[in-house]
């Protein structure tokens, strides 16, 4: 189990092989990988794939952060979760399902909404920050936190037959609030379980914002900053489009923003949104 | 000038049959020689928008939450409502998602 | 636990809720999807997400077939095998790991080489087949398999920072010899453990796979025929490109085949390509 | 005329310094208006091609495996080695993938 001069242990060497043999990734990707960590917040559809993978290719500590509890309806998508963890803590059973793949990484279990509160104490432990969330005033929040500590942050999104994926806050990029200064109408805030979603559309977008975060993490290839992913699952079509840089007059990332640490802490975020962070409405499916 | 109209992350909910491909033909307003973006959203409101046009609309731009990509290039880096349109482009509207 | 008209049980209704509420998907689109067969060759890097998003979202019987043993050098991207399952068969291990995700499925192991000899007899028992392998031989193979027996193929590839994905021999798309009638030189051959592979960049293709696979088997959407998706992980850019359908002069699936069951199962696959079907070579990785 | 060519699926191991995208100017033959495919193919054996020509080129098209796309389109749909291609075409180079 001794390091060897490159920072890898024997054992690594072996378990990671494929990704050493890479000229693009190598034992440089390796290594950088192995000493970063990486936060996802969420163990829903986009968290499952994201912290699996991220867990499996080796990132050195991997943060999962959710409050919420494994329901039945959960698993046609969250595939971190088996029927045996229905009813236990999503956290517990996603850092179970992450350690049995990989016990050689650290597997940090944060138990807990993520909230204004405790945002920063938690995040500030991380280098890279995913977004897997699935409500609107979650993602304001962890653009402005991870605008406020600069944590470059992944962000991905599914509903229904459609998903995104951009990185924010890195490289000259846009922060959440860049892009939507002002929050949609709640009515446009839909969810997964008012309008349901195929399960495998958050698979494809979780797997690619582990990829991102991987390609930051070992800082190889070039991320999706400034550019945007959107995936249409019905007629198999992905587009790429270019988004807008950082800007200026941002009110919390622009050049003369002064928000701060205390007033994130006290930011109403599901005031501002008008809508809520934890769901745990259960609608009806009458047929 | 005929352009291609595409609606996504719900919007096109909004449309007839939901459709969210159209390929359509709108002309420069009379006395004018060229469609700019702010043309082409009183065209669309008028012409493809078939309910709730406050989810579409709001003030003379789209609502919050909503992305225009010009060719696969937001809107704020082509001029925003003066941009002006050619032959030939793909504007896209997209709501944003927040589902996981 | 009774059924209701519509042909889904209360406990699936419940279970899918998520997918039962997507209007183009639907009550119908689950029931066809419940009773549809997928076969998943391969449990390897692309069959790992494939077969774990294959068993939650719920097709009725989900097939797995794998010759190989799951070994520790697999895991950075294989996320359906756990290390407990290191030294035991890969089919054995991934079809336990679909189980614990939805025990309301059928999941039928298939513990061998996939071989022109037992192909069809495989195959012929399923709806949709997906392409989840990793060397030439088997792609002809199981390609002309489902010539053979008119099943469609979803088949994916990933390879080092890249994948491909396409839908080959259905609604009038080519087969795999239709695009490659001439095997490449086996110099151009290369496998994920000869060299490399980032262990997500599978993921991504896999969970494609198993997308194309439910809307085929569900009859939704616009699936990948006659069109191929090209992924590039390194720059984040991804293509989808038109290619040729069904070749009239195609030897396999041309107007004047004459490609019988019998020729099939004494073909010489890796003759024909100069490339082996199983691969217990292992690389040595001198750092 | 100017095209952009790409190379992928490990075709750009065969170029200098593993480039994938290479923005060219390649000039028609002395007597002829059009750069065909097939003038094409030569071009770039001689000019981008750094070893193992026999990877790219097998006698006058390319190798077995080696998938050909002008604009997004495969080239057996737009004529193969007579192809005539246009300014600003986009050449692919891909080389089909079977690891997994
Ligand atoms: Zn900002
Ligand atoms: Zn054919």
């Amino acid at each position: 189990n001794g390091f060897s001069t490159n920072g890898l242990s024997s054992d690594m060497i072996y378990r990671y092989s494929r990704q050493l043999l890479l000229p693009d990734f190598g034992v440089e990707g390796q290594y950088k990988l192995s000493r970063s960590r990486v936060l996802v917040i969420g163990a829903g559809g986009l968290g499952s794939p994201a912290a699996m993978y991220l867990a499996s290719c080796g990132v050195g500590c991997l943060g999962i952060v959710d409050g919420d509890f494994v329901e039945l309806n959960n698993l046609h998508r969250q595939i971190i979760h088996t029927e045996s963890y229905v009813g236990k803590p999503k956290v517990q059973s996603a850092a179970a399902a992450c350690r049995a793949i990989n016990s050689s990484i650290k597997v940090v279990e944060h138990q807990e909404l993520l909230h204004p509160s405790n945002a920063l104490k938690i995040v500030n432990q991380y280098d890279v920050v995913v977004d897997a969330t699935d409500n609107l005033p979650s993602r304001y929040m962890i653009s402005d936190c991870c605008v406020v500590l600069k944590k470059p942050l992944i962000s991905g999104a599914a509903l229904g037959l459609e998903g995104q994926l951009t990185v924010y806050n890195h490289k000259g990029s846009p922060c959440y609030r860049c892009l939507f200064p002002t929050p949609p109408p709640s009515a446009a805030c839909q969810r997964c379980s008012d309008s349901g979603v195929l399960g495998v559309v958050p698979g494809v977008i979780g797997c690619m914002q582990a990829l991102e975060a991987v390609k930051i993490a070992a800082d190889v290839g070039e991320p999706l900053s400034g550019r945007m992913l959107l995936f249409d699952a019905l007629s198999a079509r992905v587009r790429i489009v270019k988004i807008r840089g950082r800007s200026p007059g941002c009110t919390i990332c622009g050049e003369n923003s002064s928000f701060t640490k205390e007033e994130f802490e006290r930011f109403d975020y599901e005031n501002f949104t008008q809508s809520p962070m934890s769901d745990r409405t259960r609608p009806k499916v009458t047929l | 000038m005929h352009l291609t109209l595409e609606f996504g992350g719900g919007l096109e909910l909004l449309l007839k049959d939901s459709v969210k491909l159209h390929h359509v033909d709108v002309k420069p307003k009379s006395g004018e020689d060229n469609v700019t973006m702010r043309d082409l959203l009183t065209w669309v409101k008028g012409n493809l928008i078939k309910e709730r046009p406050e989810m579409f609309i709001k003030g003379d731009s789209v609502r919050p939450g909503v992305l225009v990509l010009i060719n696969d290039c937001d809107w704020e880096l082509c001029g925003n409502l003066d941009a002006e349109l050619e032959e030939k482009d793909v504007v896209v509207f997209i709501s944003t998602l927040h589902g996981g």
